[in-house]
């Protein structure tokens, strides 16, 4: 049958995206959904569950090099964190530290805390961030593809945000509180949820790479992920140390800190993405641009 | 949740990938489906899970004729289900069955 | 700075303390029998947006700075609402301020500052998570609300009725607020009572190693089952 | 001639337009009235009893004005009869609620159903009839023509002259109906232009016009975001496309407003063309300019549409393909609700669209309890036109196959209802007695509330298959052929299966494989365009969608 499209990895289930980023057949699931392993909180709350929690972990290649890669399912409950979901994915990287893949692709898609379970899920993700520090302590890159449904938020968003880097998609969104939590707590004016193409000016892709917090946009396709990753992982060493894995930590940090500083700083009129672009000489073209000829200009325009 | 369990009569496919298999995900109007070896070689077995109450008599129907489509004698199928329409089922399990011939 | 705080201060560092307030930011030391602490933290309630958090990383770092090899235990106050609602700090990205900050508290594990959380307030979800949830040793003192979401908010969300949570949260400790839930959960390390020696208790709490004992301690108290077996069985898995 | 007699009057009505104006002129300099006076306006020239046209489809809303006409005294404007398309609005029901208006004949009420259903059973309303826009439209010259008419136009000049922009719709029909029978026509405009781009209602018919604050809301209704298009949707566009386009070779159509049909429209480029049928069907449309249409149309499948009103973010995309649209001197989009329905019902070999529930007769409704939704456009659409003349091989094959051996003495128009079986799992498409029934008791109404006919129908859809319902000989075969594709729907599994099998023989129930179509094809995969940033990509740049609808 005919087809002219991409392989969207938006659409893609996370089962779909392992596959798809992945070398064929190099896959091994860990505590697959034979395994049973699901929510007892679920269930108590007479809940939907699922065989593997919403999160699939395990070990693979990705251009012929050991990767551990984790990949939460959006569909399901939002992706969110709950007790063995977090676990999973807990496991997983403290098995990466261990057993030191080449790195980890951590296939973030997530609202946050799953709220059936939220008092585990809040502590699963401390404890998910405190593993990720060991894999990075152990010299091990982790690198987060935000490209689902949900994106990521909550304490996913602050994960993605330790990563070494961050491949998102034009479609892909990063944040802390959702815009619909944000309009219900401070009213319409605030922000206003519906609007979804000003949603994606605050927190989708293109806004993302721009403040310099995704290392890379691509398409909304699987191939461009997993090249983006294997790019990640053999190509340009420098972004990969310059958060955490670099020896010289305090000085990174503190780097970092004045980068943060000076965005924290920006006019305090700013509250649109457009408004950060017309500040670059960016008007609105850059809603129809595509991820390369975003690159290319905010390439053009790196003082 | 509302809890079901089916033993239906199917041929058996020797060349099966023999495999275990998950298909589909657990999300509004969708369900997941867990394909295992079974017990007996001219038996299907279904166990479902499902968020919508009182569809036992739809689901036999559906499940009957899936189990008279297919030959998935010697297979057990486990489904999680959040509501999936009749049409969703019969898809993802179809799904499912060519996913194990490989193709 | 408040009554409370200024009172907390004294009732654990009876011998000295000195801790500025800016903005519902706390930093300073307070004096102990092992030696001096640093103390950084937040006060009435803060709603932890992007500023707070560059005031907590820039404490943190400056501790790990000026301690040399010499490095000095650093006590958390936390007492947060949660995360700033607000658009301005989603599009500054807020949650790289968190991760920021966070990086700055584990550098600071790393270089041998033993961490200790005290929740002094409210410890809320985003807020929590940044800093506080981070340290080896996490307290809730009397009184202190520890939680994700109130159940009425959480019931308008799940769409599971208001009266069916709390006649669950009777017996499980693993959606509802409260400090307690999170101590059988392995998410707070001890609850301090009202008659205790703050100060003693302290300092027993200043010794200690940075592990991440929490699954661990959730499965032994009965609240968290499943965190440390399921960990240990992917650590463990064929493959 | 008795000069006795009193001699009578001929220019009755003329006379009192006469007394309205005057009483209207101190409102007014020249014909434009200023925001903050239309209301006075309108108290100073409304009678009781009016029969009122406000202006408002599905797509623009003169809003404004009625917000105006909802702020009058109940004291001054009381018991107007209303005589529009559709009550959309909070401020349509305002009126009825506050006693200014009490009679209505409409077609259409999917936003206020609830509202409108609830007035009903509290009697502070009387409805005369529910229509379809070409009947409600033809009545406006026969027994319901207005005496005042409020509506919606892009811009005047200062002699008064409008444009309407690309949003013409309805305006045309009811100004027609309004000034040449001695009505009052006041129309809202977003603005004032010193020369218009094109004019399409002369000064000489417009009595008095208002630049109101905000621009005339439009609904951006046709717009179906292609990501929530399923792939059972996708199987069974593949279903209509192959069993029913390229089996009549249908050239002339109308599609309905749902995600099956924006599935059939993104699959022409892709499974369409693999048929080979690029050319040889869909070629002439009525149809709103539907996003989703655009791959086709870049592809090269569609040739002409003419349209019923526009579509939000369409204008540009519109404008730069003349050739295809219907557009002014100007550039910009003409459209025409009256004749664009005329075209679906006379000149169009088929329609093809979705409904809530279908009994065993064929008989389809959109009506759920509790709501008065009315009818719209549709059963113009999904009706044979026993009185069309001209051939065409798809209209002369749906005859041939209606009348069996019989002589043929007409063809049939293709009317095709595509469902699922299921909505969801309550909710079965196929019923045994639809919910209208109950509808109309509940209603007071003298007939159910049947979008489309059971006997116009030509073919059932759905995910099991086609049901070809020309090709059935009695109700009997007619029942246990939509029984054959309803699926597991309790209508479905009461069928005789030897009867469904042997009219499967028959060809009257074709499945997917009976098609030649493997249902592991239908797939996302397959769709021209998946999401709206693949639209606005098709197009070009061309096509800007509404803010909600974009995710970039």
């Amino acid at each position: 049958m005919m087809s002219t499209a991409l392989q969207s990895y938006r659409e893609a289930t996370a089962r779909q995206r392992v596959q798809g980023l992945l070398d064929a057949g190099s896959f091994t699931e860990w505590l697959g959904p034979a395994r049973r392993i699901t929510s007892p909180h679920l269930a108590a709350l007479d809940a939907p569950v699922s065989f593997d929690d919403g999160v699939v972990v395990g070990q693979g290649h990705l251009a012929a090099q050991a990767v551990v890669v984790i990949a939460q399912e959006g569909l399901f409950n939002g992706g969110a964190v709950g007790e063995v979901h977090g676990a999973k994915i807990r496991g997983a990287l403290l098995r990466a530290a261990r057993d030191r893949p080449q790195a980890v692709l951590l296939c973030v898609d997530s609202g946050g805390v799953r709220l059936h379970e939220a008092n585990a899920g809040l502590i699963a993700i401390s404890e998910i961030m405190r593993a990720l520090f060991a894999v990075q302590s152990a010299g091990i890159p982790v690198i987060a593809l935000v490209g689902g449904t949900c994106g990521a938020f909550g304490g996913m968003g602050i994960v993605a945000r330790l990563c070494n880097a961050i491949i998102i998609s034009e479609e892909g969104r990063l944040g802390l509180s959702g815009p619909e939590v944000i309009e219900t707590v401070k009213g319409v004016e605030e922000f206003d949820s519906r609007d979804r193409a000003l949603v994606w000016r605050i927190t989708g892709g293109k806004i993302r790479r721009t403040l310099g917090e995704a290392t890379v946009l691509v398409d909304d396709d699987m191939a461009a992920f997993r090249s983006a990753a294997a790019a990640e992982m053999f190509g340009d060493r420098p972004h990969l140390e310059r958060w955490g894995l670099s020896p010289d930590s305090l000085h990174g940090l503190q780097a970092a800190q004045r980068q943060l500083a000076a965005r924290a700083a920006l006019d305090g009129s700013i509250r649109d993405g457009q408004q950060v672009w017309n500040q670059l000489g960016l008007g609105e073209e850059v809603a129809l641009m595509s991820p390369a000829e975003f690159n290319l200009c905010l390439e053009a325009r790196k003082p | 949740m509302e809890t079901l369990h089916l033993d239906l009569p199917s041929l058996q496919d020797d060349t099966l990938l023999p495999r275990v298999l998950l298909h589909g995900v657990v999300s509004s109007g969708n369900l997941e489906v867990l394909v295992e070896p079974g017990r007996d070689a001219a038996r299907c077995i279904f166990e479902v899970q499902t968020a919508a109450h009182g569809f036992a008599e739809v689901w036999q129907a559906v499940l009957t004729d899936f189990a008279a489509r297919h030959p998935v004698g010697g297979l057990s199928f486990s489904i999680h289900d959040a509501g999936a329409t009749p049409a969703v089922v019969s898809l993802r399990l179809d799904q499912a069955f060519q996913s194990l011939r490989g193709s | 700075m408040s009554i409370g705080k200024t009172a907390l201060l004294d009732r654990l560092f009876p011998s000295g303390h000195k801790v500025t307030e800016v903005g519902q930011v706390l930093c300073g030391w307070g004096e102990t029998p092992a030696g001096r602490v640093h103390v950084i933290g937040t006060t009435e309630h803060a709603a932890i947006d992007s500023c707070i958090a560059l005031a907590l990383s820039a404490a943190v770092l400056q501790a790990v700075a000026e301690d040399g090899t010499d490095h000095r235990p650093i006590v958390f106050i936390a007492d947060t609402q949660g995360q700033a609602l607000s658009r301005r700090e989603e599009l500054l990205g807020l949650n790289g301020y968190f991760a920021h900050l966070a990086r700055c508290v584990n550098l600071a594990r790393g270089a041998g500052h033993r961490l200790v959380t005290l929740i002094d307030g409210e410890a809320v979800s985003g807020g929590f998570l940044a800093f506080g949830l981070l340290a080896d040793a996490i307290v809730a003192l009397p009184g202190a609300e520890v939680r994700v979401m109130d159940l009425r908010a959480m019931a308008r969300i799940t769409r599971i009725p208001y009266e069916r949570l709390t006649a669950l949260a009777r017996s499980s400790p693993v959606f509802a607020p409260g400090a307690d839930n999170y101590w059988r959960m392995g998410g707070i390390h001890a609850l301090w009572t009202e008659t205790e020696d703050w100060a003693a208790q302290l300092l027993a709490l200043l010794q200690g190693g940075g592990e991440d004992e929490r699954a661990r301690l959730g499965a032994e108290r009965g609240g968290r089952k499943l965190a440390a077996s399921v960990a240990q069985e992917v650590l463990h898995a064929h493959g | 001639m008795n000069a006795s007699q009193p001699r009578r009057v001929w220019n009755h009505e003329a006379q009192r337009r006469q007394v309205r104006l005057l009483r209207g002129m101190p409102f007014a300099r020249d014909k434009e009235v200023a925001p903050g006076n239309v209301v006075s306006l309108l108290e100073a020239l409304l009678e009781p009893g009016d029969r009122v046209c406000l202006e408002g489809n599905n797509q623009k809303q003169a809003d404004f004005l009625s917000e105006s006409l909802a702020a009058c005294s109940p004291q001054r404007v009381h018991d107007l009869h209303l005589v529009q398309s559709v009550l959309a609005l909070p401020s349509h029901m305002e009126l009825f609620e506050r006693g200014i208006a009490r009679r209505l004949d409409f077609s259409f009420a999917g936003p206020q159903a609830h509202r409108l259903a609830r007035l009903v059973q509290s009697r502070s309303i009387e409805i005369g009839a529910i229509h379809t826009y070409l009947e409600l439209f033809g009545r406006y010259f026969i027994d319901l023509t207005p005496q005042v008419c409020l509506i919606a136009a892009q811009a005047a000049d200062a002699e008064g002259n409008l444009y309407l922009g690309p949003n013409t719709e309805d305006t045309p029909v009811i100004v027609e109906a309004t000034a040449f029978k001695s009505g009052i026509v006041i129309a809202q405009v977003n603005e004032r232009m010193a020369c218009l781009p094109r004019v399409d209602i002369p000064a000489g018919w417009v009595d008095f016009f208002v630049v109101a604050p905000t621009p005339n809301h439009i609904e951006p209704l046709f717009t179906r975001d292609p990501r929530h298009i399923t792939e059972i949707q996708v199987l069974m566009a593949m279903m209509a496309i192959k069993g029913i386009y390229a089996e009549y070779g249908v050239e002339r159509l109308n599609h309905g407003i749902g995600f099956d049909t924006a599935a059939i429209e993104l699959l022409l480029p892709t499974y369409g063309e693999s048929l080979g049928l690029k050319g040889k069907v869909a070629r002439h449309w009525a149809l709103n300019p539907h996003p989703t249409l655009i791959p086709a149309i870049e592809a090269g499948f569609v040739e002409r549409v003419h349209s019923f009103g526009s579509e939000v973010g369409m204008e540009a995309y519109v404008a730069a393909r003349p050739d295809v649209f219907f557009t002014g001197a100007d550039g910009s989009m003409r459209s025409n609700r009256a004749f664009c329905q005329t075209a679906g019902l006379y000149a169009c070999d088929m329609f093809i669209g979705s409904t809530l529930q279908m009994d065993l007769a064929g008989n389809s409704s959109t009506a759920t309890l509790g709501r008065i939704t009315g009818f719209g456009g549709a059963p113009n659409m999904g009706s044979d036109a026993r009185g069309r003349r001209h051939a065409s091989a798809a209209w002369l094959k749906a005859g041939r196959e209606r009348s069996g051996d019989g002589t043929l003495v007409r063809g049939q128009k293709l009317v095709v209802q595509t469902v699922e079986t299921w909505r969801e799992p309550n909710h079965p498409t196929f019923v045994e007695r639809l919910d209208a029934w109950q509808l109309m008791e509940d209603m007071g109404m003298d007939l159910p509330p049947i979008m489309i006919y059971g006997d116009d129908v030509s073919h059932v859809v759905t995910e099991e298959g086609i049901a070809n319902l020309l090709l059935c000989r009695s109700p009997e075969e007619r029942a246990q052929a939509i029984r054959g594709v309803a699926g597991y729907t309790p209508v479905g599994r009461a069928r005789d299966r030897a009867v469904v099998e042997n009219l499967r023989d028959r060809g009257v129930i074709r499945r997917p494989s009976d098609l030649g179509i493997d249902v592991r094809d239908a797939t996302r995969d397959l769709l021209a365009a998946r999401s709206i940033k693949d639209l606005v990509r098709a197009s070009g740049g061309l096509y800007q969608p509404p803010k909600q609808f974009r995710n970039w």
